[in-house]
Order: C-alpha cells, then sequence, then structure tokens
C-alpha cells in the first residue's frame, strides 16, 4: 500500500487530517486524475488535458500541449518572407485566409507598403468569407460534440459551396496561399462574383435554420447557459479575445479598434454579449455571420475595377508578360525568388481580428531578406491559458463545451 | 423554458463616415504618436529606461531588468496608463551582444486604445526575469512558452515547466540563435543523388 | 427569434416539445431537396482550372521542351522538394537544359510557387490527384513522370497557367515564350 | 488513376476452389466494413470531416462509421503532422488495434514530414508503424481519401487469409 501511495504521488486526501493507513474505505476521497487526450474526438486535435476530479466536478485542469508543435516560429527563419505565406495557412487550417491576411499585413507595415484598393476589397471580401466558413466549422463542430449531429451535416454543407469558391478562386479548399505580401494572386472573375452574390441571398436564411435547432433546445440551452463563465475582468487579464472575450461584454473587435482592410468603409457593427458564457458566444457566433454578409455586400457594391497587386518593384512580384519580355523584370524574379526582399531594420507587431481572435505576427528585422525572428501571437494558445480558470467546478462532461467555446485549433495553439 | 432566453443586446458602434474615411484613411500620419506614454513612464522611474523608440506607429521602451516589475505594475494601475489587456510575450536572441537575450512584453489598454511594447534585456549567465502573471494572469502560459522556447527563466512565476516540448526534452531550447536552423538530419531528400552506387 | 411572453404559451410549449417540433419541421423539409452527396467513383466534382493538383513539366507545341534548368523553382520552393541538375546543350549552343528534374512529391505542398517563379512557364499543375499508391517511391517525381504527365494532362496544365495569369490564351501567348537574348549571342548566326 | 500500376500478387501456391472462394468472401466483408478511427492530427483530419460529411458520405464504401476506440476499428487514417511527441502515442493507438489493421498516410506531413524540416516533426508515419496507402496532398480533397481507400480495398481483395501471404508489396519503410 506504502509503496503504491508513493507512486501516486499527485493524488492527494482531501482531508489531510486523515491518517493514510485508515482502513475504513467509505471515509477516503481521493482526487481521481483523468487524462482526457490527446486522441480524444473532441479536443479538436491533440490536446491532452488532465483533469482533478472530486466526483464528476473539475477540481483542477492542467492543459498538456504541445503534440503538435512543427517549430514553425523557428522555420520562419530560414526562409524568406515570401516563403512564410504557406506555413501560415497551416497554422490555422480552418480559417488559413485570415492567417495569410494577418501575415501579409504584418509584414506589409514593416515594409510600409499601401495596398490597393481593389485589393483592400478583395481581401476584406475573402477574409469575412473565411470568417462564416470558421463560424460555420465551429457550429458544426460544437453542436456534435454537444450531441446535436444534424447541425453538424447542414454547416457542412454550406461551407462546402464556400470551399469550391475557394478552389475557384485560388486552387485550394484550405490551404490557399491566396495573399501575397502587397496585394492578391489572382482576381475574381465575373463568375465567382455571381456566386458570391448568389451566396449571399442564400446563406441568411441558412442561419436562421441553424438557430431554430439550437436556439431553443434544451440540452443545447442547458449546456451552454452559464458554462465557461469569464468575467470582463478576468478575460482582460488572460488576454482572450475574439468572440471569447466578446461574450464577457468587452467591445475589443480590431475591425473596428484599428481598423484595417476595407473595414472602415463599411457599416456593421459588433455583437457583445453580457454573461460571458458559452450561450453568448454561440450567440456572437451567429450575429458576426450575419454582419460578415453585410460587410461582403457592401463591399461588392463598393469595389471597383483596379489593380490588384501595389506597385512596390522591389517588393512585389513583376506580371508575368514582363517577365518574358523585359530584362529588368526577369532579374527581378530572380533576385525575389532566390533572395527576398530588402526589410528594413526594425521590429513590428501586427494584430488582425481572425475568427477565434486577435492573431497576431511580431517581426524583428535586421535587414535582409529573412526575418530576424517572427512570433505568432495565437489566439488558441492563449485561450488555452485561460482554461483552468474556466474549467473549475464544471462538470466533466462541461470540459468539452469549454474547449470548444474557444474554438480551439491545435496548429496554431502549438505552432 | 424557451421564454428565458435573454438575447445579448448588439451594442451598436458609432458608424464610421464612409465617405470621410473614402478620401484618406490610410495615410501614415492618422496614428497620434505615443511618445507621452515613454516620457509618463520616464517621470516615474527616471532611472530605469534605457531607450525609447517609435517605428510605424509601434512605441518600443527598453527598461532594467530590475524595474520591470515596477514599471509593469505602475502601467495597468496608473489611470492615465490603463494598460489592462496583455497581447503577447517574446523573447529574442541577440548572441553577439553582452545582454544576450531580449524579453519582450506587448500591452494594450482596451479603453484608452494605445499600445507599448516594454523590453528588457538579460545576459546569458542570469537570464531570469521578473514574471509578470500577478499583473496579468495571461502571462503564466506565454512566459512558459518563453522559457520552453529560450530558455528564459522567471521568478516568482507559479509553474515554470516546459510547454510545447516533452518535460523531458534535453536537447537544448529551439529558438535560441545556436540551435540547428533545419532539423537534424533526419530529413532524406533526394539522398539518391550523392550516391556514388548511381 | 421571436420569443413570446404569457406563461401560459411558456407551459404549453415545454410541455409539447414544440422546439423539437419546430426542429423537425426544417428537417422533414430536407427530404423533399435533391440529395447533394456525389457518387465519386462514378460521378466527378467539376475540377476548377485553378485547382492546384499534381506537378507537371510542359513542352512547347513543336515539342521542344520549355525547362530551361535555371534553377528558380528550386529556390522559390518553401519544403525544398524540388532538386534540378542542368546541362549545357550540345546541339544548341548557350542554351541550358534539365538533365534531371526531380519533385518529391510527398513533400510538395501545392502552394503553386514553383509555377508562379519559372521564367520560361515551364511547370504547371494539373487536376490530376488520384495518384495515392501503395509504394512511396512512386510519389518521387523524375523527369520522365513529369513530362509524361505533362503531355497527358497538357490542356490542365495550360488551363493553369491561363486561370492564374501565367499565361495568355491564343495569339499573345507568343510573347510568353522566352526568348533568348539575340545580340548577345555570339553564334555566327547573330 | 492510370499512372501507376498497382502490383498485383501472381497466384501461385497451392489453392482449393473452395478456399479461395471463401478467402474472397471473407475479404469482401473485410473491404465493405472498414471502421476508420476518429483520429484527426492536422490540417488534413479538416478534410477527413468534410469526407464524412453530407458533400461526400464516406459511409458509400463502408468506412463511415468513425469509432472514438482503437479496440473497435481497423483502419488508422493517420491524418496531419506527426510531432515527436505524437509518435509514441500513435504507436500505442497502432498497437491497441485488433488484426486485421490498416493505416492509410494521408496527405504530405504523415507521408514524409512535408514542409516541416524541423526539430520535432517525423519525418513520415512509415518510420514507426506500416503504412499501406500514401495519399498525396496537402491536404488531398476528399475525393483523394477516397481514392485511397477504394486503393485499399483493392489490396485487401488480394490478400490471402487461408494460405500463407506471399511477399507482398510493402510501403517503402524507413
Amino acid at each position: 500500500m506504502a509503496h503504491l501511495e508513493d507512486q501516486r504521488s499527485t493524488v492527494y486526501h482531501v482531508d489531510p487530517s486523515h491518517p493514510e493507513t485508515d482502513t475504513l474505505p467509505t471515509l477516503r476521497t481521493e482526487e481521481l486524475l483523468l487524462n482526457m487526450g490527446p486522441q480524444h474526438p473532441s479536443t479538436h486535435g491533440v490536446l491532452k488535458v488532465i483533469l482533478e476530479l472530486e466526483g464528476e466536478r473539475i477540481v483542477k485542469s492542467t492543459p498538456v500541449m504541445g503534440f503538435l508543435h512543427r517549430g514553425v516560429e523557428k522555420l520562419a527563419e530560414h526562409g524568406t518572407y515570401h516563403q512564410f505565406i504557406p506555413h501560415t495557412d497551416r497554422l490555422d487550417y480552418v480559417c488559413a485566409m485570415y492567417n495569410n491576411f494577418a501575415y501579409c499585413r504584418a509584414v506589409e507595415k514593416l515594409m510600409g507598403i499601401t495596398v490597393p484598393d481593389r485589393a483592400e476589397y478583395l481581401r476584406t471580401i475573402v477574409a469575412e468569407v473565411q470568417r462564416i466558413i470558421g463560424h460555420l466549422f465551429w457550429l458544426g463542430t460544437q453542436a456534435l460534440d454537444i450531441g446535436a449531429m444534424t447541425v453538424f451535416f447542414y454547416t457542412f454543407r454550406d461551407r462546402e459551396i464556400l470551399l469550391d469558391w475557394f478552389d475557384e478562386l485560388c486552387g485550394a479548399r484550405l490551404t490557399t496561399s491566396w495573399y501575397r505580401i502587397g496585394g492578391v494572386e489572382r482576381d475574381f472573375t465575373p463568375e465567382l462574383e455571381q456566386k458570391i452574390r448568389k451566396f449571399l441571398d442564400y446563406f441568411p436564411p441558412k442561419i436562421d435554420e441553424y438557430v431554430v435547432f439550437l436556439e431553443r433546445n434544451r440540452i443545447w440551452l442547458a449546456r451552454t447557459k452559464g458554462v465557461a463563465v469569464i468575467s470582463a475582468e478576468d478575460a482582460l487579464s488572460f488576454g482572450l479575445s475574439g468572440p471569447t472575450l466578446r461574450g464577457s461584454g468587452v467591445d475589443y473587435d480590431l475591425r473596428k479598434y484599428e481598423s484595417y482592410g476595407a473595414y472602415p468603409r463599411c457599416e456593421f457593427s459588433v455583437p457583445v454579449g453580457k454573461n460571458g458564457d458559452t450561450y453568448d458566444r454561440y450567440w456572437i457566433r451567429i450575429e458576426e455571420m450575419r454582419e460578415s454578409i453585410k460587410i461582403i455586400r457592401q463591399c461588392m457594391d463598393q469595389m471597383e475595377p483596379g489593380p490588384i497587386m501595389a506597385d512596390v518593384p522591389s517588393v512585389t512580384l513583376p506580371p508575368k508578360e514582363r517577365v518574358f519580355t523585359n530584362l529588368e523584370s526577369m532579374i527581378q524574379q530572380f533576385k525575389l525568388f532566390s533572395q527576398g526582399f530588402d526589410a528594413p531594420v526594425g521590429e513590428i507587431y501586427c494584430g488582425t481580428e481572425a475568427h477565434k481572435g486577435e492573431l497576431g505576427f511580431y517581426i524583428v528585422s535586421t535587414g535582409g531578406g529573412r526575418p530576424y525572428r517572427l512570433k505568432i501571437r495565437a489566439p488558441s494558445f492563449i485561450h488555452m491559458g485561460a482554461f483552468d480558470h474556466m474549467a473549475r467546478g464544471y462538470m466533466i462532461a462541461d470540459a468539452i463545451t469549454i474547449f470548444g467555446t474557444y474554438d480551439i485549433v491545435m496548429g496554431e495553439c502549438d505552432r | 423554458m424557451s421564454d428565458n432566453i435573454d438575447t445579448p443586446s448588439t451594442q451598436e458602434q458609432p458608424p464610421s463616415s464612409a465617405q470621410e474615411a473614402e478620401t484618406n484613411e490610410k495615410a501614415p500620419a492618422a496614428p497620434p504618436s505615443l511618445i507621452f506614454l515613454a516620457d509618463r513612464i520616464r517621470e516615474k522611474f527616471p532611472e530605469a529606461v534605457i531607450a525609447a523608440k517609435e517605428w510605424r506607429g509601434d512605441l518600443a521602451v527598453t527598461v532594467t531588468r530590475e524595474a520591470l516589475h515596477a514599471i509593469c505594475r505602475f502601467l495597468r494601475d496608473d489611470p492615465e496608463m490603463d494598460f489592462d489587456y496583455i497581447v503577447h510575450v517574446s523573447s529574442v536572441d541577440w548572441p553577439d551582444e553582452p545582454e544576450r537575450f531580449e524579453v519582450v512584453y506587448e500591452v494594450y489598454s482596451i479603453r484608452k486604445r494605445h499600445r507599448i511594447r516594454i523590453k528588457t534585456r538579460v545576459p546569458e549567465h542570469d537570464c531570469i526575469v521578473d514574471s509578470m502573471t500577478d499583473i496579468w494572469r495571461g502571462a503564466e502560459f506565454m512566459e512558459r512558452e518563453v522559457f520552453d522556447m529560450m530558455g528564459i527563466r522567471f521568478r516568482n512565476h507559479p509553474d515554470l515547466r516546459r510547454i510545447l516540448m516533452p518535460d523531458d526534452y534535453t536537447e537544448g531550447y529551439p529558438l535560441r540563435k545556436d540551435f540547428p536552423l533545419q532539423g537534424k538530419g533526419w530529413r532524406d531528400t533526394f539522398e539518391f543523388l550523392n550516391d556514388p552506387a548511381n | 427569434m421571436p420569443t413570446t411572453s404569457s406563461p401560459a404559451k411558456k407551459l404549453f410549449d415545454t410541455v409539447l416539445f414544440r422546439e423539437i417540433w419546430e426542429a423537425m419541421k426544417v428537417t422533414f423539409r430536407h427530404m423533399f431537396h435533391r440529395p447533394m452527396t456525389f457518387e465519386y467513383p462514378r460521378e466527378k466534382r467539376t475540377i476548377p482550372d485553378t485547382h492546384r493538383g499534381a506537378l507537371a513539366l510542359l513542352r512547347y507545341d513543336d515539342g521542344q521542351e520549355r525547362c530551361v534548368g535555371c534553377d528558380l523553382c528550386e529556390a522559390a520552393c518553401p519544403s525544398h522538394c524540388i532538386k534540378v541538375i542542368s546541362e549545357e546543350d550540345k546541339t544548341r549552343p548557350l542554351q541550358r537544359y534539365a538533365k534531371e528534374f526531380y519533385i518529391d512529391i510527398t513533400k510538395c505542398v501545392f502552394c503553386g510557387y514553383c509555377v508562379e517563379a519559372c521564367p520560361v512557364n515551364a511547370l504547371a499543375m494539373t487536376k490530376l490527384y488520384e495518384y495515392s499508391t501503395p509504394d512511396k517511391r512512386t510519389l518521387l517525381f523524375d523527369k520522365a513522370r513529369l513530362y509524361e504527365i505533362g503531355e497527358r494532362y497538357l490542356e490542365d496544365g495550360k488551363r493553369y497557367l491561363y486561370a492564374h495569369n501565367q499565361e495568355k490564351e491564343g495569339e499573345e501567348s507568343r510573347a510568353y515564350r522566352y526568348q533568348f537574348p539575340v545580340p548577345v549571342q555570339k553564334t555566327p548566326n547573330a | 488513376m492510370g499512372l501507376i500500376q498497382i502490383g498485383k500478387h501472381d497466384k501461385d501456391g497451392e489453392v482449393g476452389v473452395m478456399t479461395l472462394s471463401l478467402e474472397k468472401a471473407v475479404n469482401w466483408a473485410r473491404k465493405g466494413s472498414l471502421w476508420p478511427m476518429t483520429f484527426g492530427l492536422a490540417c488534413c483530419a479538416i478534410e477527413m470531416i468534410a469526407a464524412v460529411s453530407a458533400r461526400y458520405d464516406i459511409d458509400r464504401y463502408g468506412a463511415g462509421v468513425f469509432r472514438a476506440s482503437p479496440r473497435q476499428s481497423d483502419l488508422m487514417i493517420v491524418a496531419g503532422t506527426v510531432c515527436r511527441r505524437m509518435a509514441p502515442v500513435i504507436r500505442k493507438i497502432y498497437d491497441q488495434m485488433p488484426e486485421p489493421k490498416y493505416v492509410i498516410a494521408m496527405g504530405s506531413c504523415a507521408t514524409s514530414g512535408n514542409i516541416y524540416d524541423s526539430y520535432s516533426v517525423v519525418q513520415g508515419v512509415d518510420r514507426f508503424v506500416p503504412v499501406d496507402i500514401y495519399v498525396p496532398g496537402c491536404p488531398p480533397t476528399p475525393e483523394a481519401l477516397f481514392d485511397g481507400i477504394l486503393k485499399l480495398q483493392d489490396r485487401i481483395m488480394q490478400k490471402r487469409v487461408f494460405t500463407k501471404q506471399p511477399e507482398q508489396v510493402k510501403g517503402h519503410v524507413g
């Protein structure tokens, strides 16, 4: 018995005055350690959480991360700025376009490039489409985890329409690499524009459909209302962002706070919750989808033809026909692809409101074509810091709701 | 049951004037200078501030390691600074300089809407900084990551363990500059090309 | 969703599980929709021209290899999965060609940077995606294999180039053929 | 599809008519009830989920019952980057699966480590589990995954159940 106790050193008795050699098993209460993950269908990837349970109640939880740590920050140091864009696709693989956007914005801030108007509109439209995809994915998987399976099929049906649209736009469904430093790779074709306009009319009734399934469903309400509550002060102190923070009543949204892209030219509102629980976050995400539709519609109306790439010859690629005809352009092409562009010495931080929260890139440059240090401020990682705080006192079944409430993606969390 | 749903209110932001923004919203001169924040820190801690630099609209203040904790507390508690939101904690390795590591805290004020970057330098033989966990609780995980990736320790940190790498990882700290840039030679790309048999 | 008020109605709704009936209504409406599943091996999704599938090497219409072995794709590739060994062409002085060309498709990320980088549009991506295999070695594409894919999926490759603004369709495409700088050439026919 | 010829096992050895047809029946049953394990690692997992959803419907191949427990599943789709920290876990899960078991390495990461030439990524899942089918792509579209599943089913049909297995074409290990 004694050596067993030694081995289970983390298991301790709730009543310390109780002698260990007590023979009455009924009086002996001990906390149960439960390993959840890394292979668990509802942890959204490879996350492990060590839960200390008292009965069914979570006393303490320790997230163990790093099962998908790929060393992206280190890899950034040996590629050019341009070559890092495919890496950003794979950070938050549900929402690749927004990562590209955040990264390209950061590099543009470093280089001091202004993006042409049309490119800004294109970027904003695609980013909002990606936000819808991200929220649809969240809604489907969260509902599936909690036990409502139908919503999953419906959200994935609508998500497929948008993924096909991405496939037509840039050639890949998930890992898009469509954004470029200084603009975008490819313009919309008229068919694509038509498709997205059709989607704008098609989609709002579908949101109402999902809402019918969930909003009054008493299982959904019982499992989301009052679960994973966090106060506004705590949320700020933990550095939460995105819908997780806005659910607590703080209207921190970088699209409004540090307006970028075409957002200042669009009218939209930022939904803000009151209670800071999972239900409020669900509501915020539903409302954000509706707002995204509004933003896309405005952008489509305001957009005018124009260049899609900034004309900064030292940074942006020359058009292909110039490469064939003009020797200077060809030399430029060779230089950009083999060495990259020359960044100024300095350091910047640039945050972008992705659908999970503030996705930021902190780039230190010492000149040359490669970043000296690139730090990714990943919302999922920072949200996991609050997991212990938010999970304490809830039932073990609520742990899944709490994972889901952050919309956690491990690729971004572990990087 | 269904009536208990109190739908949270949509907080309507003041609509940004679209026409006004149309003309000149990307001009770099638009954000006001933040240098007054640095001046205020310098006023309060005259010896502690080593440098203050504003570049591309970001204010970075380098402070001494000893005063870091006091300055951060001041940043959060002072009503004029009011930095209540931690953005990220990062670190940079400068192997050629005497004080090798740089720890970077980036904080933001939700109410005042300004951002500041506090940096401090630590030498390699004594790389330990005060933890900010008691000021911003989110610093706990971020500092753990810095410890994991760069090997900088934090005083008074509640749970300083490796976070992304395994606990028993002994091959060093990956983001240091002396760590190999590319893998460890496990990758076999086109190894047959160097094969003399071909 | 309008939320109604009176407690009687509330009780009524709760007892009759009204929310379930409402949800059922939506579900049953879907019974009359056309199924959206497509039976993969029999019917195939129309892959758009932009789709980034397997890589291929192209030839000009007269059968000459486009690739000049400049190594730019190798430099542009983020995952370093391309290897080009170039050599001077014996038949045409001052012109180089790729003696060996390898793409390790198992390491490829299908980002399309190599196509974008190529100064002669020798590389293109096709719509080929059905090449999963039990033998990993077949996924190392060598020059012969790449040209074989290029011949078989020539139309896809060209369409990819048009869709990504790398080449223009029709007459204009003549400008896209790389012309070796003639005045530099020290051959007697200059 | 037509580019690669899958090596067919020669039909040598003394096999009776009865065993042959029984073998066929067993293989047919195995092929039609591949139960994959819910096991997503990274990006490819999202496409795997998409393959489950209404548009693609993996269930048409009998591979739709995703089991959360390795004890009930016979197909492991390794979908995503395998890191050094995760590799022992995968091996453990593989060991827990009952025979006969199959592994599909989905995507570039599982096949060879992909773009991640870094200190923490295992350069291919075939370094510690035998792989039956490699599906290229980053990530492969659901159709490409189906192609892999169909090829796996072909392979299962060629397996010998009662007689000694001939030297079979194994994946490139190492």
